[in-house]
């Protein structure tokens, strides 16, 4: 691969050029880098990043814009630029040359490409799905989509495909695994960072996060084989609540679990990370432990646990398999926890492995759901930004 | 109420409040105090004074067991508050806490509001029936840290956007609000300008007419105004104790006296 | 200015407890004290519980894809059949099928049960070939070909035995079973009891289930998760390579350098939203921006990696920037104050005190990422894969499958072994994830500290 | 990047295991490279299949059904122009439960009163009273109507709406009923309307979930692929529609009526590009594989009777039109 | 090294090292500086006294733009340093920082080893050319804070681990050894016994000779002993600026006068 060795090349050139710029930076100085304006290795980053970002974002874009095209071309220019980089740096390498700030602001321009991969990420999301939404609501009205009480595709067309039951089995779901993971994790977050021993601490915080790595096939493995008629014969049936074994409980119930280590690991950290002054002013004036914890580490900590809760909350939401083999594939809009349920995220997927024509309504509407989905996550996450604002207790 | 407190403090009071005996304290290898014993009188302000970095801020969180929250300090010896010993095994250092309040070093106020952060220990301990009465609560003791006049149009705003010897005076007014039975101050005046410091020293010298105040300064001068007793710390001894006027006039040990005749301010 | 009143704060007349009794208000601080304690160490207690039922059930059910059946007979490689023209022409050798060593292996088969004089009721010809692996003489047929000198020979072959007798010796199958299981007989697994009284029968540890191949329907007692373990290898490198510094980088620029205006809120609700948004739509955005329009090969790690790194960003990012929110802020003044810059307040101090932070949203994105099949399903890696990629970066762009993927396939599979199978990779996976973690959680205690 | 040298196949997850069976022969078997088999679902095939002709776009799409006009109109408009449709045989559909449970003899019109939503009692258009498979014929054992069925995901489903319950529709004369008094269309409609009371359960899944979940509810009834029942006859057992037992024989002879055909789809273009790409084909419907003695039908493929026809469309590289 | 620095110091200076003119600070909403004009001197102590929450500290963290990091603060009107407007755009704030040094109010050391705690300045500036001069900059900074003695044996353990007096000196070295051109301590002395506190001043006078420094504090004393210039601070408003002699001899503005008669210690 000559794309490969361009790369190694230009790299080993920045590596040079670290070397020598440093190396004549010091010289410049007569041996006393007290004399430069700049810490020597600035300089040399000075020349590394010069000579390797340009040529590394020709390469990029090259790749980027001509896949397949020839790269006979790219190796030397890309080698030309790295070269002219390093000539510059080592021109500009003088004692008083500002070379933190410039290696500063080029790393800093590094961080800020970095976020925006988040943006273009959104950004692709949207355009991957755009365009076939528009598809589908060309094929099918979108009130009937938005504002349709049924879920019920059908091959030979005549679907009907509202969103709404989906909609109302994904917050369900959702509240019933976030009602048990995050009491049950931010217990677990609280006892280990304020509780337990050390050793405890060391075996019970990776222990936990191994739940996070179980697949998630197990979990709906489990919820399907277990959980699932535990809940139908002890209380679905004596309670004359149908007689499902896959439900909306059984999913919650086993989806929690899993997210457990989101909210108990994260908050631990945050919890562990609030000034340890900050619990003696509260246990100095007498509080017990689990006061302090409440009235004083867990406002300070607020917003990295909603950041942890909003977090499960995104898993929940995106979760198939638990759903799948736990709350069954039946949309439905009830209020009775033992009825089996079904989430827009399931749908999706369905839809899109499914064996329908793909150009049919049937097989587009994943998009629409996977788009209606983002807005409204979006809405929700507005909402939390405003209350975690409001509600933030800074310390120091 | 008033008179009662007047009446009161022209009693002369020996009783001893805290008594520690041989105590003991290492983090981790160092041996931070040393066979220290001392008893603390009940009505009494006693002042601990020594260089820095001798030992009284360890010695005064062990009197309230606030040096459990270092995992590495270990106290060793026998500390009892009213004959009991605080660090016997049934004992809730909670319960302990909240009969001897502590005002740090350090001023850390609570990431809350001013008036949330005075109305801590009154909320938790109950010590107020209705909002009136947590209110007068809150006003009585910002007052007492003569805080009150520069803080109550904002008693909303976080107790840690406070100018530095603002936050000490908050943090004073949220150990008095709790009403302990024994206050420990580590230099509570350090960031405050005279006439805070003469209002907050008004203020210990009102709370020794019913409870039992130390304080940790490093101003002779403040020590000699405010205590009946004073205890000199060196290296993790206790090297003198004693009256106040005897340790500043005449003191026993070579120590107190060169570290005393050494003042500057 | 004297805001000191006369009368000091008052106090409500108690009488002078012990501290040894507590008043029934303490009373009742201490029972919530109890309970808020309980709660805590119930929420472990449950998390552990949990942990170790499911542990459970995955050890019990995988364990036994460790543990193979393998047959030992002695095979005569005829001249007759291998090599018609008796010239050792490798192009000739290749056109002998492995229908043909199946039938090598049959007779093999059937003469030693003659010559062991092993005599079973209503033993069929097809329990009789049924009870060798269709593997087997793929196997054979690829050591021939290898080594065509052997053809002539007779060697002790050790053959694969098919996977309900496998499973007889894993009590997956019984003989009441049996009786009612199209696939086999009980007087097939008479036979296969009557060839390890003669210790040619034997359940031996599976080494190569950890290092060969995925292997059709037919023959679950082949198939093994090498390329799935090599796959998932190679996407957990892009993953690491890509999503740990991007995502650092990311909340660094975002808490500590960026402008709190609209713009930032906008990127900030926008990543916490990206981790809301279904895997499968990073498959969806995979599809569409690496393969269709990046134009990056199907079935390749180095798209399966990409679309795992834009979907663990969001984890690290949130997970990061929480971490580096709890910095006290006067660890940054005090960087500032002796004339360090922004840059290196952040780099050198609150970095490291950030680091635990970090590293746990690394574990969990990166537990995450291991175990994802659904954005794979898109790109073309949840798919059947025989040949084994090579080494990085070439292998980086070729098929491969993963250990997720491996488990999902296998679960949905006719054949019951493949649920031992799936239980197996399951297993495989939890100890890859460990490996990961173990440096991870090593590290995130060595910085680990409060101030 | 090097030139694609595998073989890429997607497509419907029922295809998946006998692609993979023949893809595995044929590595075995030749100097090719074993071909590489995704699943993902008929209709994700297809669109990768017509995503254009190149390196990067897959071969073969596999499908258990066919190609869709608009699907051929897609392919066209990418550039896939020569697509060859190869069958390679049927799939049964068959209605299992638990081994030990009763013994089933079904026609489709019991499983029309069974699953539908509203159904013809006493000559009149009810929703369906009905709770246990006895009140709906009196032979039928008295177990609780439970059913598994296929989501709606699956073309197994379109197949069990179509040939069971469409087809018990009308044999049960409900048919006729509806349309005279719902109407033509809603007629229609009503005769595929399922109950959603939960006595028919939608499995999105795959038939291992399926079998989970008869083994988790004893009295549940589950429809299943002839492969899968024939892999695990020692749980399941198999029940007979209009007294006809599934076998790959009695499906290829036409007696059990509910079956489909698989298919898998070529891109001509491909053929000489990609290596080994028409020998794959010739060798997957060579008898030796998709033959009645072949291992495919051994798996529980029945075997298309037309199948030396195929064997010659594949060798004359016949495309469909488009 | 030492003969130098009593040469210099005989040599009077007068040039202004800062000058602030109009500066105004808002917390949001709340005006906590207002219009403050003041020339601070090269190689001259100046004094910042007044009331606790006047604006001391605030003013102060203006000098050397720390302001910048709190994010509610706006500052308004110029302060130049050496003539050039701090406040431009094109000025570096890490360069200004470097060369005015800050000893915050509240000590507060970095999590790290002490010896990393004082090394930290002369490592990110170049200061030291080797391991061995680095050692002799640490040193020698922790000598002038008084601090030596008692950390030389512990130069590895964490600087969090002090006691508060020792925190606070271990800043003051920490910033000393960056060598600044002006020095600002925020109530460096705060915590210090006396003997440490004369150490402080003593290093303080030695800086004198070279720099520029300017420390708040609620000593009157220490302000009279350390400083040629003082600056009395009220509510927000610079009341006077004047030779310390002056000021506290002969204030011109009663403020000023009431605030330093009422003094106690
Ligand atoms: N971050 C902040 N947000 C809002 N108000 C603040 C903030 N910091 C200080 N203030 C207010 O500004 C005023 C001046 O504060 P500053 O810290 O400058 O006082 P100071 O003179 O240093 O007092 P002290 O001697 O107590 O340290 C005070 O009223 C204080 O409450
Ligand atoms: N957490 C700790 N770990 C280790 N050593 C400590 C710790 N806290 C204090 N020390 C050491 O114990 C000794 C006594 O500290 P202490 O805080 O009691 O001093 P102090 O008398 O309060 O001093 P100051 O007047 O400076 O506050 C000091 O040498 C200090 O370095
Ligand atoms: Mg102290
Ligand atoms: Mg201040």
């Amino acid at each position: 691969m000559p794309v490969s060795w361009t790369l190694l090349i230009v790299l080993a050139l920045a590596a040079v050029g670290y070397v020598v710029t440093r190396a004549r930076a010091i010289a410049q100085a007569g041996g006393d880098v007290r004399r430069l304006h700049s810490r020597p290795s600035y300089h040399g980053w000075h020349a590394a990043l010069l000579t390797a970002l340009p040529a590394l974002f020709l390469i990029a874009i090259w790749r980027f814009v001509q896949p397949s095209a020839e790269v006979t071309l790219l190796t030397p220019l890309a080698l030309l630029l790295a070269a002219a980089g390093l000539a510059f740096a080592l021109i500009r390498t003088a004692p008083g040359f500002r070379a933190r700030n410039a290696v500063e602001s080029m790393v800093k321009g590094l961080l800020i490409l970095c976020s925006i991969i988040a943006i273009l990420t959104t950004a692709g999301i949207v355009f991957s799905m755009l365009f076939e939404t528009g598809h589908f609501f060309q094929k099918y009205s979108w009130q009937d989509f938005f504002f349709g009480t049924t879920w019920s595709p059908k091959f030979g067309g005549g679907s009907q495909l509202g969103i709404l039951p989906l909609l109302w089995g994904t917050i369900y779901i959702s509240l019933i695994a976030l009602a048990v993971s995050v009491p049950i994790g931010l217990f677990a977050a609280i006892y280990m960072s304020e509780y337990a021993s050390v050793r405890l601490r060391s075996v019970a915080k990776p222990a936990i996060e191994v739940l996070a790595g179980i697949p998630t096939i197990v979990y709906g493995l489990f919820a399907l084989i277990t959980v699932g008629p535990a809940l139908r014969d002890w209380f679905a049936q004596p309670m004359g609540l149908g007689s499902s074994a896959s439900s909306v409980m059984t999913a919650g119930l086993v989806m929690g679990i899993m997210l457990i280590p989101f909210v108990s690991s994260l908050s631990d950290d945050i919890i562990n990370a609030v000034p340890q002054s900050l619990r003696d002013g509260a246990l100095g004036l007498g509080s017990t432990q689990s006061e302090t914890v409440r009235k004083v580490v867990l406002p300070a900590a607020l917003p990295g646990i909603v950041g942890a809760v909003l977090l499960a909350a995104s898993r929940a939401i995106g979760e198939t398999m638990i759903v799948v083999l736990g709350a069954g594939a039946a949309a439905r809009m009830d209020l009775n926890p033992f009825e089996a349920m079904t989430t827009i995220t399931v749908k999706i997927v369905s839809q899109l492995t499914g064996d329908n024509d793909f150009a049919a309504p049937e097989t587009l509407v994943a998009f629409a759901l996977g788009l209606t989905l983002f807005v409204t996550t979006l809405v929700l996450n507005i909402v939390a930004l405003y209350v975690v604002r409001k509600y933030r207790e800074q310390y120091e | 109420m008033n008179d009662m407190t007047l009446l009161e403090r022209s009693v002369e009071q020996t009783e001893i409040k805290i008594s520690a005996q041989d105590v003991q304290v290492w983090y981790g290898e160092k041996h931070a105090i040393k066979d220290v014993n001392v008893d603390l009188l009940d009505k009494t302000v006693t002042a601990f004074i020594g260089p820095s970095g001798c030992g009284k801020s360890t010695f005064l969180r062990c009197l309230n067991r606030m040096n459990d929250t270092i995992e590495s300090c270990r106290v060793g010896g026998r500390i009892a508050l009213d004959g009991e010993d605080i660090y016997d095994r049934r004992v809730d250092p909670v319960q302990l806490r909240a009969r001897v309040g502590m005002v740090f070093q350090k001023p850390n106020p609570f990431p809350k509001s001013i008036y949330d952060n005075v109305a801590y220990g009154p909320r938790i301990h109950g010590l107020a029936r209705n909002r009136a009465e947590l209110d007068e609560i809150v006003e009585k003791s910002l007052r007492g840290a003569a805080l009150w006049n520069e803080v109550k149009d904002r008693l909303g705003e976080p107790g840690t956007g406070l100018s530095g010897g603002q936050q000490q005076r908050l943090c004073i007014a949220r150990a008095v609000a709790t009403q302990p039975e024994v206050l420990l101050m580590d230099e509570p005046c350090s960031a405050l300008d005279p006439i805070a410091t003469s209002q907050v020293e008004e203020l210990i010298d009102q709370l020794r007419a019913e409870f039992s105040v130390v304080i940790v300064t490093h101003s002779m001068q403040q020590a000699a105004r405010v205590s009946q007793k004073t205890a000199f710390f060196h290296l993790g001894n206790l090297v003198e104790y004693g009256n106040t006027d005897d340790i500043f006039t005449n003191p026993r040990d070579p120590r107190t006296e060169s570290y005393i005749s050494g003042r500057i301010g | 200015m004297s805001d000191a009143t006369i009368e000091g704060a008052p106090r409500a007349t108690q009488p002078k407890s012990s501290l040894l009794v507590a008043d029934p208000h303490t009373r009742r601080r201490h029972a919530a004290e109890a309970r808020f304690r309980a709660y805590g160490l119930g929420a472990i207690v449950i998390s552990m519980v949990m942990l170790v039922v499911l542990l459970f059930t995955i050890l019990t059910g995988g364990i036994g894809a460790f543990r193979q059946t393998y047959l030992e007979i002695p095979v005569t490689l005829e001249d007759a059949q291998l090599d018609k023209n008796g010239n050792r022409d490798p192009a000739d050798l290749r056109k002998v099928l492995t229908l043909t060593y199946g039938k090598l292996l049959q007779q093999s088969l059937e003469k030693v049960v003659a010559d062991k004089g092993i005599a079973i009721a209503d033993l069929s010809a097809k329990d009789l070939s049924g009870l060798i692996s269709k593997e087997a003489p793929a196997r054979l047929r690829d050591q021939v070909l290898a080594n065509p000198d052997l053809i002539g020979q007779t060697i002790t072959a050790r053959v694969l035995v098919n996977g309900r007798i496998d499973g007889y010796y894993k009590g997956r199958v019984t003989m009441d079973s049996a009786l009612r299981d199209a696939n086999t007989s009980p007087a097939q697994l008479q036979l296969a009891d009557a060839l390890k009284a003669q210790g040619m029968l034997a359940t031996k540890w599976n080494w190569s289930f950890l290092t060969s191949p995925d292997a059709s329907d037919q023959r679950p007692e082949a198939a093994g998760v090498g390329i799935a373990i090599l796959g998932s290898l190679y996407m957990m490198l892009v993953v690491l390579v890509l999503a740990v510094p991007i995502g650092v980088a990311a909340s660094i620029y975002l808490e500590e350098f960026a402008p709190k205006n609209r713009w930032t809120d906008i990127i900030e609700v926008n990543i916490s939203n990206l981790a809301a948004v279904p895997s499968i739509v990073f498959g969806i955005l995979g599809l569409a921006a690496f393969i269709n329009f990046g134009g990056l090969p199907q079935s390749a790690p180095i798209v399966g990696g990409l679309v795992l790194t834009l979907m663990t960003l969001p984890t690290i990012i949130i997970a990061t920037r929480a971490a580096l929110k709890a910095v006290p802020p006067s660890i940054r003044d005090a960087a500032l104050g002796v004339g360090a810059s922004r840059m290196q307040s952040v780099f050198h101090h609150v970095l490291p005190l950030a680091m635990p932070g970090i590293l746990t949203g690394t574990i969990i994105g990166m537990a995450q990422a291991l175990g994802e099949t659904a954005p794979l399903l898109l790109i073309g890696m949840v798919a059947f894969v025989k040949n084994f990629p090579s080494a990085p970066p070439e292998g980086l762009f070729e098929p491969a499958s993963a250990l997720p993927v491996q488990v999902y396939n296998w679960t949905q599979r006719a054949d019951p072994a493949f649920i031992e199978r799936a239980s197996g990779a399951i297993i495989v996976l939890l100890v890859f994830l460990l490996c990961m973690n173990v440096l991870a959680i090593l590290l995130r205690r060595r910085f680990e500290r409060r101030w | 990047a090097a030139a694609r040298d595998q073989i890429q196949i997607s497509g419907s997850s029922t295809v998946l295991p006998y692609a993979t069976i023949v893809a595995e022969a044929f590595g075995e078997n030749t100097d090719f490279p074993t071909p590489v088999v995704e699943s993902g679902g008929s209709s994700a095939g297809l669109k990768k299949f017509c995503e254009g002709v190149g390196e990067n776009t897959i071969d073969i799409a596999n499908a258990s059904r066919p190609i869709k006009d608009s699907e051929k109109e897609a392919c066209k408009a990418a550039g896939v122009t020569e697509i060859m449709e190869v069958r390679i045989g049927y799939d049964g559909i068959v209605f299992a439960s638990d081994i030990s449970g009763n013994d089933f003899a079904f026609t489709s019109a019991d499983w029309f009163n069974a699953l539908s939503a509203q159904v013809v009692k006493d000559g009149k258009v009810v929703a369906n009273p009905y709770t246990k498979w006895s009140e709906i014929r009196a032979d039928l054992p008295d177990q609780e109507i439970l059913a598994f069925i296929p989501g709606t995901k699956h073309g197994t489903r379109e197949v069990f709406e179509e040939k069971v319950i469409a087809a018990g529709c009308k044999e049960s004369g409900a048919a006729e009923v509806f349309n005279t008094e719902l109407g033509e269309e809603a007629g229609e409609q009503a005769c595929l309307s399922l109950r959603t009371d939960g006595k028919s359960v939608d499995i999105d899944g795959d038939y291992t979930e399926t079998l989970a979940r008869i083994q988790s509810a004893k009295n549940g009834i589950g429809v299943f692929g002839l492969s899968f029942y024939e892999n695990n006859t020692d749980k399941l057992k198999v029940a007979t529609i209009g007294g006809i037992q599934p076998s790959t024989e009695s499906i290829a002879s036409g007696e059990y009526p509910v079956s489909r055909p698989l298919y898998f789809y070529l891109k001509k273009q491909h053929i000489g590009t990609v290596p080994g790409l028409k020998e794959f084909a010739e060798f997957f419907v060579s008898d030796d594989l998709a033959g009645a003695g072949g291992p495919l039908a051994s798996y529980g493929l029945v075997a298309d009777p037309e199948l030396a026809a195929t064997q010659k469309a594949v060798a004359d590289e016949v495309t469909i039109a488009q």
